[in-house]
């Protein structure tokens, strides 16, 4: 029973057909990020444009179903965004997944993301769903620099 | 099922958290023992028995209560010597853990101090560990590396799983100072032929140290009879409290070691330049050791021995035996290790196409109340050898039974319905 | 006595052992807390229901209990953290005992892998210590000096049992890498001024470290305001268990410092030929930890909390000037140590002459129940320098009363009937 | 009412008067023997003569009345005697020691020494009673080697 308010049936269709998925040219930066104590992976590249445009935010890695598939939703909601409101986005995301179950997810800024809400009562998995969100951050400090 | 007096409903009775209920009125399956296992009642009590009767510091105390706190702690180390047939009682030596074992040991090469032959170590010379080693058997030894400019080198692992000794003449020569492997593997479940191992270090003038920590729960060990020269296992995973390990080492090397850690009790004189050590097994047990965690490993070696190895072990075979059967023609699944039982403990390793451990594991969890281990259950170079992130592991101890592998059963063919 | 909330009486019944009888219906008088301290039911049944509910082991594993255990585990560093004041709860890495911490760092220096200036040690570099410290905060160092040819140097100490500081600029300069000294003395009770040596070790940019072993189980400690680099100490000292320790260290220099013990655990990825490190604390806490350990420790920093560290200052205090009232009044009896009650905490040492603190000890518990301490308590060179080879010595804690020190008191008079 | 066991009239009396204190020459070998848990140090001489005679046994040292005192019964029973017969008494006096208080005392070979019979039930102090016993036995191996 509680599994299922984990495994949002939107998390299992970008797990199974994720959006955005594989590395593209051109790129402004690309990182690597691993989850220790699973082996979770994923590479991201990001590429900027011009007015703070997020043009592309292409990835790889390998993972659990939560792992891919925020990396999946990640690259719905900021492709073709902005680096300021998609930052936004990571921070609500982020406030979310830490936030034990107590934080209220909010649907206009989240999106897709909102399917996440019940991994924040999971803290080992925590970390699953939040390795591409921090990634592209990292990329976005380093494509800026 | 064997004949024997051996009856898994009584002993499941004697652990008490096997019949907490979790979250959701589901029971505990609890197929994780190889990560760590649960305590009996015996050790429990036990423990908090000397914390309430007996308690004081050891080895300083002259009062009634330092009497009694270092004659179990020092009992404790006799019992402890005797499961694992130590010729000298005063070669068993109490770490935090098997890590701080390895360690220890790993720390005695190459230090400055150190004028025995035996523990120089630099450039030039060699240090062979295994592939399938666990991170406390592996960086330890990178470290000791790093540290003095010697080699570390290694055993492949066969397809199959077991130790791939083709190369051992090559791998293994007059270079070698030291050979580390594990006993039995914490992934595969392999029992690694150490005789065959040993035989190679011997003629090459080179010590030999064994990681026991998934052996010495599981099977009855005779270090004397193995050979080798130190053992390192962990009290946790054999029905002990955390916070206890063992070091077990030929006195007459413990002897010729320079210290590791400095401090209270491990001393004979100081003076503010110097100073002089205490015989071992004092000399490596720096400062207050785990007391009540050393009292608590001797009821749990006096539990395992009063269930009795042999027992133990035939009915962990008897499990793997079943749980290989039956995870065996489960469609899709991959076993990591070898499929038969011979010279393999109840530690089975898997994987499916497109499934992931962690999904694995959550549903089993979540669902059914199964509890197993997702990940690479710190041996990720042994992982990368076989190509995979991650394994799903279900491992057995003398508490578990055949339904319980069922109950996994039916949980794998539901993860299979949600991801498949 | 001060006007407070505090209830000795409602305290002792807290602690199970206080109320048991020694062979022949005596009594326990526990006057040796200063060596390890007794539990109280609190920490005793938090650790049992650990292991009877929740246990399984950390980090590694997704289920329900490894859920629960790593909450624990973990919640019971954010307590240690609170509890002590530190900036960041990263910052407190759980060890086995105060001497492993003492360890940790002095093995942080010197090491051949490390790039950290800091951190580098050799011939030409100093270390500083002083004379009044206990074995565990002494032989790390001389181990250190030994392996990198640095230079050992140390403070003296007063006739009166204090920091002898008058050499304070010529002792600490360019050359000094590290400070080490005690917080409060385990023989003398002398409480040291820390602001003062630190002013000069940062004028000189070395690092500072405390072993505050018998400070933070006293007094209400802050390490941020403390100010300095390392603070290291122990569970069993301060109504916790045995088997854990703590090392507190400023985030950025754990950072900076190379791992010491390697293993699981500690680390994020890992190849066969290299490795790289998990972030503190997990990467000084190689293997699996003291896990119940730590979180009995848990409980009784909730415990020491919950009575108030002011009260139990405040109650220490007044057992000390009643205690070295009763003492400085015994004819003969020498006190080794100040003899007021300022900036000294409830440890009394003292000697007669002509009798052996042996044969003090042994009759204070064998007719009286009176267990205290007799040795050179893991100080010996500060024995060396008052020019005795023992002491007998009584520590005070939160549950000791004045009918306590009565009753050694009255077991003294004995002792010189008997030996006199 | 138990010390009172353990501190026998002729221990005291040891202990207030020992025999035979202090190092003398000559000697054959010397040796000096530390209990590092409590700092008792015994420093031992011993000198032996024609037919395996064991002519001085000087001591001098520092601890507790038992140390003292066992040092002192050792010198009564060693002076005069030979080797091989005293080291049948330190054989004796080692097993009474090391059991635990199980061992019946052999008055006929111990004389004084029966007198430690009750430090056996104290396992911290057996080290105290066997301390210059132990030291003797070294110093016999030094000279004869
Ligand atoms: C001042 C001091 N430092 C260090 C220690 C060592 O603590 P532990 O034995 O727990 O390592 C002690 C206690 O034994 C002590 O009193
Ligand atoms: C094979 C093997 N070696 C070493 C260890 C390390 O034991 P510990 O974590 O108790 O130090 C383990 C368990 O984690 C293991 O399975």
């Amino acid at each position: 029973m509680i599994a299922e308010s984990l495994y949002q049936e939107l998390i299992l269709e970008h797990y199974k057909h994720p959006q955005g998925r594989g590395l593209r040219e051109p790129y402004d930066a690309e990182v690597h990020h691993v989850n220790p104590t699973c082996g979770d992976e994923v590479t991201m590249r990001v590429k900027l444009g011009d007015g703070g445009k997020v043009e592309d935010v292409s990835y790889d890695g390998q993972g659990c179903s939560i792992s891919q598939a925020a990396a999946s939703v990640l690259h719905e909601l900021t492709t073709g965004s902005t680096v300021v409101d998609s930052l936004a986005v990571v921070d609500a995301f982020t406030r979310l997944m830490q936030g034990r179950g107590q934080v209220e997810p909010d649907e206009d800024v989240l999106g897709d993301a909102v399917a996440f809400a019940g991994v924040a009562k999971y803290p080992a998995r925590v970390k699953c769903a939040l390795l591409a969100w921090m990634a592209y951050k990292d990329a976005l400090v380093r494509s800026s620099a | 099922m064997t004949e024997s007096m051996f009856d898994v409903e009584r002993i499941r009775k004697d652990f008490p958290i096997l019949s907490r209920e979790l979250p959701g009125g589901r029971p505990l399956v609890y197929l994780d023992s190889g990560n760590s296992s649960q305590k009996p009642a015996q050790v429990i009590n036990t423990m908090r028995d000397h914390f309430e009767q007996h308690y004081s510091n050891v080895g300083r105390a002259l009062h009634v209560l330092g009497t009694e706190s270092t004659e179990a702690y020092e009992g404790a180390r006799d019992k402890v010597a005797a499961f694992i047939g130590a010729p000298d009682r005063d070669e068993v030596i109490f770490t935090k853990n098997a890590s701080e074992a390895l360690n220890l040991v790993a720390y005695a090469f190459g230090n400055p101090t150190n004028t025995d032959e035996r523990f120089r170590l630099g450039p030039g010379d060699e240090i062979v560990i295994s592939e399938m080693e666990h991170h406390s058997n592996l960086v330890p030894w990178q470290f000791l590396a790093q540290r003095t400019g010697a080699t570390l080198r290694w055993f492949p692992v066969t397809d199959e799983g077991r130790l791939d000794l083709s190369g051992l003449d090559e791998l293994v020569t007059e270079r070698t100072k030291i050979v580390s492997i594990v006993h039995q593997s914490n992934v595969l479940g392999t029992v690694n032929p150490v005789a065959d191992v040993l035989a190679r270090v011997r003629q090459v003038g080179a010590l030999m140290m064994l990681d026991a920590s998934q052996s010495v729960p599981h099977r009855a060990i005779d270090v004397a009879a193995l050979g080798v020269d130190f053992v390192a296992f962990t009290g946790h995973k054999m029905v002990g409290p955390s916070g206890i390990g063992v070091l077990w080492g030929r006195r007459e090397l413990l002897d010729a070691m320079p210290p590791f850690l400095g401090g209270g009790e491990m001393i004979e004189a100081v003076w503010m330049d110097h100073s002089t050590y205490a015989p071992v097994p004092h000399k490596f047990e720096a400062g207050t050791p785990p007391i009540v965690e050393a009292i608590g490993l001797g009821a749990a070696v006096d539990y395992l021995t009063g269930v009795g190895m042999e027992d133990i072990q035939r009915h962990e075979h008897d499990l793997t035996v079943y749980g290989l059967d039956a995870l065996g023609e489960f469609p899709g699944l991959r076993i990591i290790g070898p499929t038969t039982a011979e010279e393999r403990g109840g530690t089975l390793s898997f994987t499916f196409p497109g499934i992931h451990p962690h999904d694995v594991g959550q549903i089993l969890d979540d669902r059914f109340g199964v509890a197993v281990r997702v990940g690479h259950h710190c041996a990720r170079p042994l992982h990368l050898r076989f190509g995979i992130p991650a394994t799903t592991r279900a491992s057995f101890y003398l508490y578990n039974t055949t339904d319980e592998i069922d109950a996994l059963v039916r949980g794998l063919h539901h993860v299979q319905k949600v991801f498949g």
